[in-house]
C-alpha cells in the first residue's frame, strides 16, 4: 500500500529525528558532563604526564652539576640540527686534559620532539621536559645554551 | 497589576494632554521607531548569546564565558569589532546592490514587527488583516537575499542565494498553510482576535490533532524560511563557504547576522501567537483558582516567555541535525509538508463546520 | 578598473557555455585542509571535479634519502597525522624484515594494542568531521570527548599526542606506562557505554541516511582499479585489510572480522568505519591482560645499514594500505623510499564517484573517503 | 603459480625479459618498448594482476628505473615489473587505461622524474606549481634556497 509505506516513512523519520533530539536535550539538562578544561585559569591543577615530550632539558643538580661528557651521541642522533655541541679541553687538578662541553646549544624551533636523542644519550644527561609553554616574542629565544653558566660534569661520569 | 499595557496608556493621555493631536501622533511615531530599534539591537545580543550558550551546552562545552560575567558581553564585544571592522566591497561587486541588501532584508525585519502583540493591548499596529500581512511581508526578505547573491560576484553567493531564492518560495506555502488552519478555527485574520479566542484554551490544545500536526509544519516551515539548519543550504558552511553573505564584512555582516535572529523572533513570536495564545495566560476550562493564579504572571512574560521556548526549540533542532541536500529540501516540502498540510486544512475545516473543536 | 578578458588570459579554464568553474579550497570549510578542488559544475550538477594536490607537500620522500634508518621513522608520523602511529610501525617493520631484527613479544603487543587506539581515534576524528561535513555540528564534539581518552593515553606512555615516534626498529623506545592497561580498560568502558550516542545522532537519523545512501557509489571493480583500500575498498566488497591478508605483528593471534559491506555508497563506507571501531576494542580487550613481561627492544646494532636490495612492507592504517619501498645501496640512508600513501590513491576516485551528484553529495564522497591531505601530498 | 611457471609466462609475453629472484618477489626486467603488451597480457591473461599497488620511478644516477608492483584481488601473488629508462630521454607508454590508479601515480612520476608518458590522458604536474623547472627526486636536483644540508 502506498499510504501506509508513506505514512510509516513519515512516522519513522520523526521518531529518528526525535531520538537525536532527546540525545541533545539529555546532555542540555545535563551541565554536568560539560568537558571543557578552562585552560590558562587551571594552570595550578593541570596534569600533565611526566613523559610529556615538551622540551629537551638538562638536569642539574644541587652542585650546579650535570652528566654530559660532549660525546655528541645526541647531536649525531638527531634529525634536524636541532642540538650542537660545543666542546672544550678543561685542564682538571692533575694537570691531565679533558674533553668537556662549553655548551650544548638547543634550538627549539626546529627541534620536532623525536625523543631520539634522550635515547642516544649515554650518561642520561638530558631528558625530556613536559613543558609546553613556549611561545616568545623573540626568535632568538628559542636557541638555547642547556647547561647552566658555570656547571661542570659530575664526578665519575665518563 | 503591573502591566505594558498601563504604560502605554499613561504615556499616549500625558501627550495627548500637553501637544496638539498631530504632534502628539509624530512624537508617538519616533517613539515606537526608537522602541523598535532598540529592541533589534538588544534581541539580537540577547539571541546570539542564546544561541552560543545553547549550543555549547549541547556540545558539552562552556560556551561564552570570559567577557562579563558568565560571557554576557560577550555578544557586545562581538559588534564592538564588527562596527571596528573594515567593510570590504569586492572589485567588479554591483556597489549600489551590495550595500543596499543587507538593508532590505533588514527592514523586512522590521516591518514584520508591526502587527505583533507583546502584550495585552501592546501592540504597535493591530491591523484587520494582520496574517496576511505577515505572510505577504516576510516573503520580502528573499529579495535581499537574491540581491545580496547576485551583487556579490562570487560564484559561492550566487549558488547560496538561487538555493535560498527556491527554499523561501516553496516553505511559504506550508507556512501559509499552517498559518491558515488556525484562521479557520478563529474565523478572523486580526491577531488581536486570534489572541482573545484564545481566552479559555490555546489552540494546540483546543483544536487538538489538526493544531498540532499544523504547528509541526509550521516550526518545519519557518526554520527552512528563515535559513536555520537544517535547512540553512543557503549559507552551507561546509559546501558553500558562506553562501549569500561570502563577500561581506564588517557591519554588513552584522546586519545579515541580526536579520537573521530578528527572523527567528518574529517567526517565533508568531508561532506563539497563533497556537499557544500570544500573550494570554495559560487557562484550563473553568479551573477558577488556577486561572487567577496565572493571571497574576503579567502578559509580556507570557509572551516572552512563549517566544524563546519556540526560539529554543529551533536552536535545538540546529545543533542536533544534519544539512539537507537540496533536491532533499524540496522534495520534502513538495512531497511531504504540503500535501499534509492540505490534508489537514481539509480536516481542519471539516473541525470547524462539526463544531468539533473545544 | 580593468576588464574581466584581461585578467584570465586563459578563457579555457572559465569552462564551457552554461558550466560553472569554481575553486573549492585550498582554503575551504570542507576539505579539512588544503586540498584544492576545482570543480565544474551544471548548476547543482558536478559535471567533473579536478584535483590540484601540493599544498603541503614537503618531499618527505626526498627527506628520508638523507636521514638513517633509525631517524627517518620520525618524518612518517608527519604523513598521515591521524595514523602516526601505524606510520611509524611500517617503517619500522621494513627495518626489522631487512636486517632481521627480533622484536620481543612484550613490543609487538603493545604496537598492536596502540596501532588499534589509533585506528579508533582516527576513527573518531573522521566520525565528527564527517557529520560536520553534512550539517552536523554536535556529534564531532561527542566524537572528541572519547577521542581525548585515547590521546591521553598516548601522552602517558609515548609522550606525545599525535606524533607519538614511539617506535624504534626492534621495539619500542621505552617500556609502557604503569597505568597503560587501567587506562585503556577505562577507555573501551566509556567506549562501550557512549558508542549508542552515534547511532541516536547519526548512524538512524533520516536526514543523514537520505544524505548518504546511494551516494556515491563506488563498485568493486572501480575500487580495485583505482587502488582504493582501507575502508573505502571494503565498503565496495573487496577484501582488502592487510591485517587478515599479510598479517603483521600479532594479527594472526586475534580474533577479529574483516568488516565488508557490498552496497559501495557512503553510508557503507561510514558503516565499515563505525564497525571497524567495535573490531578494534575486540583486538583491544583480547590482547590488553596478556601482555607478556619481558624486554621492551630487542637487540640491534648501534648503526643500522639495510643490506642491497629492495624492500617493500604494508601495513592497514586506519586509511587503508600503506606501502613502504625501500631501494638500499647498502649505506645507512635509503637510496630512495618510496611511500604508497593511501590517501592519494582514494582520492584519485573522487572524480569517478562524485561526478553527475549534487554539491551536497560531493561532501559527502569527500567525508566518507577520509582524506587526510598530508598523507596525500607527502 | 609458482615463480617458474611465471617465469615461463612472462617469457612467452615478452622475450627479452631478465629475472631477478634476490628480493621478496619475483622481479622482471623488460624492454620499455615491451612494456604496455606485457601489462595489458598480465591484467587480462590467465594471471588476471587486477591490482597495481605501487608504481614508482627510482633514479639510479646511471639511469632511471620504472617500477611497477603488481597483485590480484584474487590469489594475491605479487610480481614487481621493471624497466630501465634513459635518463635524458626517459619515454615509456602509460599504463593507465591498464589500471586507473596509474593515472594520478604517473603524473606523479612525470613530476618529479621526468618520465614522459605517452599516450597518458592528461599529463600535467599534479603536485608542483605549473612553473617549476627541474625534477626534485632525481639524485643530481640542486635547489640552493630549499634543500638544508646538514
Amino acid at each position: 500500500m502506498f499510504l501506509k509505506e508513506y505514512i510509516s516513512e513519515v512516522v519513522n523519520g520523526v521518531s529518528s529525528l526525535l531520538k537525536g533530539m532527546r540525545k541533545t536535550g539529555y546532555y542540555f539538562a545535563h551541565p554536568k558532563e560539560i568537558i571543557t578544561e578552562q585552560y590558562p585559569d587551571n594552570r595550578a591543577t593541570l596534569l600533565m604526564s611526566d613523559r610529556f615530550k615538551g622540551e629537551v632539558v638538562m638536569p642539574h643538580d644541587e652542585n650546579n652539576e650535570h652528566a654530559c661528557t660532549g660525546c655528541t651521541a645526541c647531536e649525531l642522533a638527531c634529525p634536524n640540527g636541532t642540538i650542537k655541541v660545543v666542546t672544550k679541553f678543561e685542564v682538571s687538578p692533575e694537570g691531565k686534559k679533558k674533553k668537556a662541553i662549553d655548551a650544548l646549544v638547543y634550538r627549539l624551533e626546529l627541534c620536532t620532539m623525536c625523543n631520539l636523542c634522550v635515547v642516544a644519550c649515554p650518561s642520561d644527561a638530558i631528558k625530556m621536559a613536559p613543558n609546553f609553554e613556549h611561545s616568545v616574542f623573540d626568535r632568538t629565544k628559542l636557541t638555547k645554551v642547556l647547561n647552566q653558566t658555570g656547571s661542570k660534569i659530575r664526578e665519575g661520569i665518563e | 497589576m503591573f502591566s505594558l499595557e498601563g504604560i502605554t496608556t499613561y504615556v499616549q493621555d500625558w501627550l495627548f494632554m500637553k501637544f496638539n493631536p498631530t504632534l502628539a501622533l509624530a512624537m508617538e511615531c519616533v517613539i515606537v521607531i526608537l522602541l523598535a530599534i532598540s529592541l533589534f539591537a538588544i534581541l539580537g545580543l540577547v539571541l546570539v548569546l542564546m544561541e552560543r550558550k545553547v549550543a555549547a551546552h549541547i556540545q558539552i562545552r562552556l560556551g561564552p564565558n570570559r567577557v562579563g560575567p558568565g560571557g554576557m558581553f560577550q555578544t557586545v564585544a562581538d559588534t564592538l569589532k564588527l562596527i571596528m571592522k573594515e567593510g570590504l566591497v569586492p572589485d567588479m561587486a554591483d556597489k549600489f546592490l551590495f550595500n543596499l541588501a543587507p538593508f532590505v532584508v533588514m527592514m523586512v525585519g522590521m516591518l514584520l514587527l508591526a502587527p505583533i502583540a507583546f502584550a495585552k493591548n501592546f501592540q504597535i499596529w493591530d491591523i484587520n488583516i494582520g496574517v496576511l500581512y505577515i505572510s505577504s511581508v516576510s516573503s520580502l526578505s528573499v529579495i535581499g537575499i537574491l540581491m545580496a547573491g547576485w551583487a556579490s560576484n562570487n560564484k559561492y553567493s550566487l549558488l547560496g542565494a538561487m538555493r535560498s531564492g527556491a527554499q523561501i518560495v516553496s516553505y511559504e506555502l506550508s507556512a501559509g498553510f499552517a498559518v491558515l488552519t488556525i484562521v479557520v478555527l478563529t474565523g478572523s485574520l486580526q491577531l488581536s482576535d486570534i489572541v482573545n479566542a484564545q481566552q479559555n484554551g490555546w489552540w494546540i490544545f483546543k483544536g487538538h490533532i489538526p493544531a498540532v500536526i499544523a504547528f509541526v509544519l509550521y516550526i518545519i516551515a519557518v526554520t527552512a524560511e528563515t535559513n536555520r539548519a537544517p535547512f540553512d543550504l543557503a549559507e552551507a558552511e561546509s559546501e558553500l563557504t558562506a553562501g549569500f553573505h561570502t563577500e561581506y564584512s564588517g557591519m554588513r555582516f552584522a546586519l545579515f547576522f541580526l536579520a537573521e535572529y530578528i527572523n527567528i523572533f518574529i517567526v517565533c513570536a508568531i508561532g506563539a501567537t497563533l497556537f499557544f495564545g500570544g500573550w494570554m495566560p495559560l487557562h484550563i476550562g473553568n479551573w477558577e483558582a488556577f486561572n487567577h493564579i496565572m493571571d497574576y504572571i503579567p502578559s509580556s512574560v507570557w509572551f516572552m516567555g512563549k517566544t524563546f521556548f519556540l526560539i529554543f526549540l529551533i536552536m535545538w533542532f540546529r545543533w542536533t541535525f544534519p544539512r539537507l541536500r537540496v533536491d532533499q529540501l524540496l522534495n520534502l516540502e513538495w512531497k511531504y509538508l504540503l500535501p499534509i498540510s492540505l490534508f489537514n486544512l481539509l480536516l481542519v475545516a471539516v473541525i470547524a463546520i462539526l463544531g468539533w473543536h473545544f | 578598473m580593468y576588464n574581466q578578458t584581461e585578467i584570465i588570459k586563459d578563457t579555457s579554464e572559465l569552462g564551457a557555455e552554461g558550466e560553472l568553474v569554481i575553486n573549492m579550497g585550498p582554503q575551504h570549510p570542507a576539505t579539512h585542509g588544503v586540498l584544492h578542488l576545482v570543480v565544474t559544475l551544471n548548476g547543482e550538477t558536478i559535471k567533473k571535479i579536478e584535483p590540484h594536490l601540493g599544498y603541503i607537500h614537503r618531499s618527505i620522500e626526498k627527506m628520508c634519502e638523507s636521514l638513517t634508518y633509525r631517524q627517518f621513522i620520525y618524518v612518517t608520523s608527519r604523513m598521515d597525522y591521524l595514523s602516526s602511529h601505524i606510520n611509524n610501525l611500517g617503517c619500522a617493520l621494513l627495518v626489522e624484515k631487512g636486517m632481521a631484527i627480533e622484536v620481543p613479544d612484550r613490543a609487538k603487543y603493545v604496537r598492536v594494542i596502540l596501532s588499534e587506539l589509533t585506528r579508533i581515534a582516527s576513527h573518531e576524528l573522521w566520525l565528527g568531521a564527517m557529520a560536520m561535513d553534512l550539517g552536523a555540528f554536535t556529534p564531532f564534539f561527542y566524537a572528541f570527548r572519547e577521542r581525548e581518552m585515547i590521546t591521553d593515553i598516548m601522552e602517558d606512555t609515548c609522550g606525545a599526542r599525535l606524533t607519538m615516534n614511539y617506535i624504534v626498529p626492534g621495539g619500542l623506545m621505552y617500556d609502557i606506562h604503569p597505568d597503560f592497561q587501567k587506562k585503556v580498560k577505562a577507555f573501551i568502558t566509556q567506549f562501550k557505554s557512549k558508542v549508542n550516542e552515534y547511532e541516536d545522532l547519526v548512524t538512524n537519523n533520516v536526514i543523514f541516511q537520505s544524505r548518504t545512501k546511494g551516494v556515491g557509489i563506488l563498485s568493486a571493480e572501480d575500487a580495485i582499479s583505482y587502488g582504493c583500500t582501507g575502508p573505502v575498498a571494503r565498503a565496495s566488497g573487496v577484501s582488502c585489510d592487510i591485517r587478515k591478508i599479510y598479517p603483521y605483528e600479532v594479527y594472526d593471534k586475534v580474533e577479529f572480522e574483516e568488516v565488508l559491506e557490498t552496497a559501495g555508497d557512503s553510508f557503507a563506507r561510514y558503516m565499515v568505519r563505525v564497525k571497524e571501531m567495535n573490531q578494534s576494542i575486540r583486538i583491544i580487550e583480547q590482547l590488553i591482560d596478556n601482555i607478556p613481561e619481558g624486554d621492551f627492544v630487542g637487540k640491534t646494532k648501534n648503526v643500522l645499514k639495510l643490506p642491497k636490495g629492495e624492500f617493500y612492507t604494508r601495513v592497514e592504517t586506519a586509511r587503508g594500505e600503506l606501502g613502504v619501498f625501500v631501494v638500499s645501496e647498502g649505506g645507512t640512508t635509503p637510496h630512495r623510499i618510496k611511500f604508497r600513501s593511501p590517501g592519494f590513491s582514494n582520492l584519485s576516485v573522487l572524480n569517478h564517484i562524485a561526478a553527475g551528484s549534487k554539491i551536497g553529495d560531493l561532501m559527502a564522497s569527500m567525508g566518507t573517503l577520509d582524506l587526510v591531505i598530508p598523507d596525500i601530498d607527502r | 603459480m609458482t615463480n617458474e611457471e611465471i617465469k615461463e609466462y612472462i617469457s612467452s609475453l615478452a622475450p627479452a625479459a631478465s629475472f631477478d629472484e634476490t628480493g621478496e618477489w619475483l622481479n622482471v626486467i623488460v624492454e620499455p618498448a615491451q612494456l604496455k603488451p606485457t601489462m595489458a597480457a598480465l591484467r587480462t591473461g590467465k594471471m588476471q594482476m587486477n591490482y597495481l599497488f605501487c608504481l614508482t620511478c627510482v633514479d639510479f644516477k646511471t639511469h632511471l628505473t620504472m617500477v611497477y608492483h603488481l597483485s590480484a584481488t584474487t590469489h594475491r601473488q605479487s610480481i614487481v615489473i621493471k624497466a630501465n629508462l634513459n635518463r635524458e630521454q626517459a619515454v615509456i607508454e602509460t599504463v593507465c587505461d591498464i589500471w586507473r590508479t596509474a593515472e594520478f601515480l604517473e603524473r606523479e612520476v612525470f613530476e618529479m622524474f621526468g618520465v614522459d608518458f605517452t599516450n597518458h590522458p592528461d599529463l600535467r604536474k599534479l603536485i608542483l606549481e605549473d612553473d617549476f623547472k627541474g625534477y626534485p627526486l632525481r639524485k643530481d636536483f640542486e635547489d640552493p634556497i630549499n634543500m638544508i644540508k646538514l
